[in-house]
């Protein structure tokens, strides 16, 4: 093939910083990559992953972990790696679907024959039933499962904060154990048999079920939110590296069929309506996703000042009293 | 007797640490186990006390045996030989502990205990801990401690062993005073003769787990009736030509004569002196100052012999010609002992008179 | 500059003492440092705000007395097997003299795992308990027992020589006097075991406040109730808000000196007993 | 004195059920979850070579961090037990440090100094070195949570035997590193050895600190409790457990050598 | 002289361990520092040998100022109280260290070695462990050792404290013969007097950091010039009341007396002597058998005087009447002593002339 003279070895050599649990969905991905790389450019390019809890990733990288590109669950986390001035602006314009090649939604996992008979967010606050949730404050995963219970509380008692709060106090109240990763909150309820109802990730309740098969049902409440997990270049050390362009490639990919296609065979939804589609029986797509950037919210900034800040209204649903 | 044993026979694995000993004391004497290192002296105190289990014998106390009853119940007192003090306990508590296991009204453990210390000299250091204590003074806080519960017995083991030579004395002798005045039946142990000697009312030699020869102190230095406390016991010459001495003739199977220095006169050549005719000329070999008399080391037909000399005579110096008289000696062999005199000096005194 | 220097003839002394100097420096000091730059990005205001905030304070009340009673149970129990280990001879003694040290060399995630999957309702133990109401997982009980599992080697390692090195003869002493069993044990042994249990229960009490990893998985990490100071941190850290994560950290740094000097200045105490006034 | 007694039994029971339920049953806990999926999938993930590059760096961080410790260690015993320097008790506490911090924030001032936003960084940048988010990160956290074991198992041994052999030896004209070799070491020989079975064992599992500093990247950076928890965030219990069992097994190795040595330390104070 | 201390001072913290020490030794003598524990002995044989540093003084050997001088350089020998042998070497190795610090060659090494366990005694258990030694052995090795390089100067600290007494007597015996033989200029520290006088040429009596006399131990003992000494050195009485004495009037400003044993004679009742005149009556108290004669306290006039009786002469027994005379004594008060007379004696006697 022909030699780039203008890039280094070090060029082809990439570093992705993701979040858990990731690492199935990069390793098929990077491997599609590579392939697809070789054919463009007829070079090899070696990928090297990192996953670990969202916000701790951005902070590695922002730390000084020479991540060439962030794919992590919040817009959030992203974002403060662009505080650090790491990430140039713009970079949820940078990419199709602000900058979130795949998307998931919160649903409910419960026991099998779903013995509660939990249907909706409703079920939720009613008493005896034992809620598993990770923490909001310590994991990425958590704040969606918080915000998409926000939204239906916005459409039940149509956006009166009182009652608002109210519901979601009580449905805090059901939480049995607030684990601090998403995986913790899981091994509680799967492994430990604490609890009901497990709020996760889709994927991740795909692979609960996956593993314990006969055990467990996956319940798609009414409404739920449209959980983006980002994607972005880390312009600095991109740059310093020399990767840029492999690295805007990286993830310009993910975009393609094929790799929607790897995507939504790990679970997540493809954001590529045709893919999706072809995923129809997997994915119940009836569910009303709310979205960040909805006036509810009004992004992640928003959101983090209201709800997640210190004395927001997390906070003060389990305020002392 | 007070204190009997019979026929006790330890052993640590096939080493025999008590073997086959037997002994009585009367009450309220003082004895001493005096022995070499290893003789197994600890090991008879730490049966009498109950600390070990004789693998046979019966131990006496009172008149009562007692080999299955517990230490405490024994109305024994011991005393360790680094003292054992319970280093996190003031004086105070040290001393009480017996007496606050038995029960004793807190009132009455007080006044003891000043009774105690006024005793052993230590009014006033009541609220010390052991660290803060002088050898001598610890040695005496184990004493009381041991004593304050009113044992019938006191079992001392080396309770000098590990003080000063100059406060070791004045202790040795407080002890005895002490102990006379409590009228406890009591023993010690030492392996230093000196002390022994000085303390003991009766001395009981051990050697290899037995118990070679007991009496006074006096008695079994003037007359050791096993080869071993012949050799052991005193400043001794040990030599083997014995029959090159004027007045000595080899026995059969005695091969070796133990002499000690006080069965050896010296007299200055020019001096005038009976038995002068059963001397023989020696030759000052070294002069040693020792404490209060001088040690004199003779030679004669090439054998060295240790001889005391006072301090107030005329000094001795090395190389002096002097004539030497052997006035007994202890033969010994395997396990006899005969005492000797010289037939020279039997016939030239039998003479005179 | 105040004078280095050796006056003995043991040779290398400035050169062991400059190595260690150095190398302390460089590993623990340095780095220490940091701590304090960054909270020096945070007034004297939001400092005070940042740990004495009620969540926090509930924080540290979790802390303290899970590792407290973890430090407590250790010293009892770590006691009893320092003591089984030394004076009895009895068949598995190897085994259990091997597996003291596990708790270090298994990563404290895997150890919260399993302790959470034994003790949790429907676990191997934790369903012996459940008919009674008590939740041991996920609860102040699982964090104790989380703590109590990863310091157990401190108290039990420092114990067990003196133990070993312990003189007979004060034991015998008090029985000739007549004291029992549980006396000697009491009034004899105890106090001679007390500078080693207080630097293990100390170091264990240390450690056990700044355990992480195998504590939030039986946590249960429920404010106010069951939530640990480092989860704390943790949650600061996610905000990405060092100046309060690190404030937190050096109130805990603090707590960890004061009982490292609590524990010296005792044993230094404990030292003049035995060694008799100061030399 | 002490025969057989109820008491005895009571203690040894109380304390077999202890170790049984503390430390027994975490232990089967990890090791049924591990062969859960079977022996061939549990040897899978033991030949993965991800797995094989965090054994090996878990092994290097642990054997650099017990050169380094022991190094340290002899030094720091050397210099505070052999004189009487002021300040030794000051410096004995230092050294107890890593002992009392939480593994996390030790792996945080970690990065806080040589971290991108950390107050050396420039220094560092200089030289064109980088400390944290690489192997050396690790290396040096690894070192700090252990740095006290060795030192601290040594010192009380010099402490308690004295100066006076070395004083001898010095006096005789020997150099320290003689009389290091010669006279001291033969006497510290196996509480070293037994320091640093300790420092490896900790410095094998330890997880919180190298989190902190490690970047995760797989394949350079994952040590094996690394490992662990990225394939347990993965949902694959069965293969983080099965990860552990290999800490497990070096752990038991160690554990057994630490016998033997313990073993042979004590006859060789009799 | 061979080896000077001028002037030296040594304090630890505010305590004054050596506290303007001075003496000088000639070549080839055998001195030993005799005083009570604490005294500062093992301070000034340390300062000697470079293991401490003074504050201020010079330390001369062989007219040289060492101050300077690393020990190693210094040509001393030490053996340590403890021995201090390398426990992890054999005894062969154990000798052989200094010389092979000296890179001396293999051979030498060996024939030297071979020579030194000869000496001590010790051949054939060169491939021993100190821990495989008896006390008094490692103590002849931890000798050899220090020997072994050839010092010019040999420091032994307490050689014979931690030995048994039976072995200890032997011992020094033999460290005599030993060091003479080989010519090293030697000192050694005891705290036992025996000990002293028994090995050493001359003794300096050590006494709160301060040498407080020297001298041979024979000079020692008869003329002791501070009260320290006159108190330390025998086994004295001390009495306050000594113009109650038949002979002896109060002397302005000495209000203490100390009697030695040997001061004093003692008389049977019926006895015939020289000086009866003089004598008084007295009552005996005790009666001690101490080795190799007897210890006897009298009561005269209330206060109790020990004196020696032999032990070959008709025994005493308590509360026999005797006649006792009291020869000399010494007065001592705050830095001064004076040694007087009986004057009755003095005029007996020389009535009698
Ligand atoms: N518990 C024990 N186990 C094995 N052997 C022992 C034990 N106690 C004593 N011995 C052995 O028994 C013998 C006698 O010991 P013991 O302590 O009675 O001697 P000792 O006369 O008191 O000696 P020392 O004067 O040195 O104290 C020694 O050889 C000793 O090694
Ligand atoms: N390194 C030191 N630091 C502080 N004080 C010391 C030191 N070495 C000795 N001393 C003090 O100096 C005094 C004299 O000590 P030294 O060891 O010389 O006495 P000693 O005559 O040898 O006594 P002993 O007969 O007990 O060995 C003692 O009071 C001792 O406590
Ligand atoms: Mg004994
Ligand atoms: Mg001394
Ligand atoms: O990985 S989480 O941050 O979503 O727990």
């Amino acid at each position: 093939g022909c030699k780039n003279d203008n890039e280094s070895a070090s060029s082809n050599q990439l570093v992705n910083v993701s979040y858990d649990p990731t690492r199935e969905l990069y390793k098929n991905y990077n491997e599609l990559f590579a392939k697809h790389w070789k054919e463009q450019t007829g070079q090899d390019v070696t990928i090297t992953q990192s996953h670990g809890g969202s916000g701790a990733q951005a902070r590695s990288v922002i730390e000084g972990n020479d991540a060439d590109v962030v794919t992590l669950a919040l817009e959030y986390d992203v974002t403060a790696i662009e505080n650090a001035g790491l990430i140039n602006k713009g970079w949820q314009n940078k990419f199709p679907h602000d900058s979130a090649p795949y998307t998931s939604t919160i649903v409910f996992l419960v026991r099998k024959g779903n013995p509660k008979n939990i249907r909706d967010w409703n079920d939720l606050i009613q008493p005896g039933v034992g809620i598993i949730t990770p923490n909001p404050k310590t994991s990425g995963g958590a704040r969606w499962n918080y915000l998409a219970a926000w939204a239906y509380a916005n459409e039940k008692y149509q956006s009166n904060e009182d009652q608002m709060k109210d519901y979601m106090k009580k449905l805090f109240a059901n939480v049995l154990v607030l684990d601090s990763g998403a995986r913790g909150a899981t091994t509680t309820f799967v492994e430990n048999g604490q609890g009901d109802v497990l709020l996760a990730w889709e994927n991740e309740a795909y692979l609960s079920l996956k593993e314990h098969p006969d055990e467990f049902e996956i319940v798609s409440p009414s409404i739920s939110i449209l959980a983006q997990p980002s994607v972005a270049v880390v312009d600095k050390i991109a740059e310093e590296r020399g990767t840029s362009k492999l690295a805007s490639e990286y993830l310009n990919y993910l975009y393609s069929p094929e790799a929607q296609k790897v995507a939504a065979e790990n679970f997540y939804r493809p954001t590529d309506e045709n893919i999706l589609k072809q995923y129809a029986d997997k994915f119940d797509l009836n569910i009303k996703l709310a979205n960040i950037n909805d006036p509810l919210f009004g992004g992640w900034n928003k959101v983090h000042e209201t709800h997640f800040k210190d004395g927001g209204i997390f906070d003060q649903i389990y305020q002392k009293n | 007797m007070y204190i009997e044993l019979k026929n006790i026979n330890k052993s640590f694995g096939t080493y025999k640490a008590s073997d086959d000993v037997s002994f009585a004391l009367p009450a309220g004497s003082l004895s001493a186990f005096l022995g070499p290192s290893g003789s197994g002296k600890t090991t008879i105190l730490r049966i009498l006390a109950g600390l070990e289990t004789p693998d046979s014998g019966d131990i006496i106390i009172d008149g009562q045996r007692v080999n299955d009853i517990t230490p405490a119940k024994r109305g024994i007192g011991f005393v360790f030989q680094n003292y054992a003090l319970f280093r996190y306990m003031t004086v105070f508590d040290n001393i009480a502990f017996g007496m606050k296991i038995k029960k004793i009204s807190a009132d009455r453990i007080k006044k003891r205990v000043g009774e105690l210390t006024e005793l052993i000299g230590l009014k006033g250091l009541e609220n010390r801990y052991p660290a803060q204590l002088s050898g001598g003074q610890k040695q005496r806080v184990a004493f009381a401690r041991a004593i304050a519960p009113e044992p019938k017995v006191l079992l001392l083991d080396e309770p000098f062993a590990a003080i000063d030579a100059k406060i070791r004395k004045e202790l040795r002798q407080w002890l005895k005073d002490t102990i006379k005045k409590l009228n406890i039946t009591s023993i010690f142990v030492t392996h230093d003769q000196d002390e022994a000697s000085e303390v003991a009312d009766e001395i009981l030699i051990i050697n290899k787990g037995r118990v070679e020869q007991s009496g006074s102190p006096l008695a079994v230095y003037k007359k050791p009736v096993t080869p071993f406390v012949a050799q052991f016991i005193g400043e001794n010459s040990l030599i083997n030509n014995y029959d090159k001495l004027k007045g000595f003739y080899r026995q059969e199977g005695f091969s070796t004569a133990v002499i000690r220095p006080e069965f050896i006169s010296i007299f200055k050549e020019n001096e005038q002196y009976q038995n002068s005719y059963t001397a023989e000329p020696g030759v000052v070999k070294t002069v040693t100052f020792r404490g209060s008399h001088l040690e004199i080391v003779v030679i004669l037909h090439g054998i060295e012999l240790k001889a005391v000399w006072p301090t107030d005579r005329e000094l001795l110096i090395p190389q002096e010609k002097v004539g030497v008289l052997v006035k007994k000696m202890y033969l010994i062999d395997g396990g006899n002992i005969r005492e000797i005199e010289n037939e020279a000096l039997i016939a030239d005194n039998s003479v005179i008179i | 500059m105040s004078r280095i220097k050796s006056n003995s003839i043991i040779p290398g002394f400035n050169l062991s003492m400059g190595i260690t100097i150095f190398y302390i420096s460089f590993i623990i000091l340095l780095p220490l440092i940091s701590i304090a730059v960054v909270t020096s990005g945070i007034t004297w205001q939001g400092f005070l705000d940042t740990v004495l905030d009620s969540r926090i304070m509930a924080g540290y009340k979790v802390s303290f007395f899970c590792s407290f009673i973890a430090a407590a149970v250790n010293c009892l129990f770590g006691t009893m097997l320092a003591w089984v280990l030394v004076r009895y001879e009895f068949p598995g003694k190897g085994i259990i003299d091997g597996l003291i040290e596990l708790p270090f060399a298994i990563p404290t995630a895997v150890a919260g795992i399993s302790l959470a999957s034994l003790y949790s309702p429907t676990g191997f133990i934790g369903q012996i308990f459940d008919p009674f109401g008590i939740k041991i997982a996920y609860s102040q009980i699982g964090i104790t027992i989380a703590l109590i599992f990863v310091t157990i080697p401190f108290v039990v390692r420092t114990v067990e020589p003196v133990l070993k090195n312990m003189d007979p003869v004060f034991e015998e002493a008090a029985y000739t006097l007549g004291a029992s069993r549980f006396m000697i044990f009491r009034q004899i042994i105890l106090p001679e075991l007390v500078p080693s249990l207080l630097l293990g229960g100390g170091l264990a009490f240390a450690r056990a406040i700044g355990e992480y990893g195998s504590v939030i998985f039986i946590a249960g990490n429920m404010p106010y109730k069951s939530e640990i100071v480092p989860l704390l941190i943790m949650v600061k850290l996610q905000q990405f808000n060092y100046a309060e994560a690190t404030s937190i950290a050096i109130i805990m740094l603090l707590f960890s000196f004061l009982i490292m000097f609590a524990i010296n200045s005792l044993q230094v105490y404990q030292q003049r007993i035995v060694q008799g006034g100061t030399k | 004195m002490g025969k057989k007694s109820p008491v005895k039994y009571f203690l040894i029971a109380l304390s077999s059920i202890f170790v049984f339920v503390m430390l027994i049953m975490p232990l089967a806990v990890i090791l049924s979850e591990a062969f859960k999926n079977g022996f061939s999938a549990y040897a899978n993930v033991l030949s993965d070579s991800f797995t094989l590059h965090a054994l090996q760096l878990t092994l290097f961080a642990t054997f650099a961090a017990v050169v380094c410790n022991t190094v340290f260690g002899l030094f720091a015993a050397w210099a505070l037990t052999r004189f009487h320097y002021k300040r030794s008790k000051i410096l004995t506490t230092i050294i107890d440090i890593p002992f009392a911090i939480s593994p996390v924030i030790a792996g945080l001032i970690f990065s806080l100094t040589f971290g991108r936003i950390g107050w050396a960084q420039p220094i560092l940048n200089y030289f064109h070195l980088k400390i944290v988010f690489a192997v050396t990160g690790i290396v040096l956290v690894t070192i700090f949570v252990t740095l006290p074991f060795i030192a601290r198992t040594v010192m009380p041994v010099l402490h308690a035997r004295g100066t006076e052999e070395e004083e001898a030896a010095a006096l005789m004209g020997a150099g320290g590193f003689t009389i290091f070799r010669k006279i001291t070491f033969p006497h510290i020989k196996w509480a070293l050895l037994y320091g640093i079975i300790l420092c490896t064992a900790r410095a094998m599992g330890e997880f919180g600190a190298v989190s902190v500093i490690s970047g995760h990247l797989r394949g350079k950076t994952d040590t094996l409790p690394l490992l662990v928890e990225i394939l347990y965030n993965d949902f694959k219990m069965a293969d983080a457990f099965a990860v552990s069992t290999i800490l497990v097994l070096l752990a038991l190795v160690l554990l057994i050598l630490k016998n033997i040595v313990e073993y042979k330390w004590h006859s060789a104070k009799e």
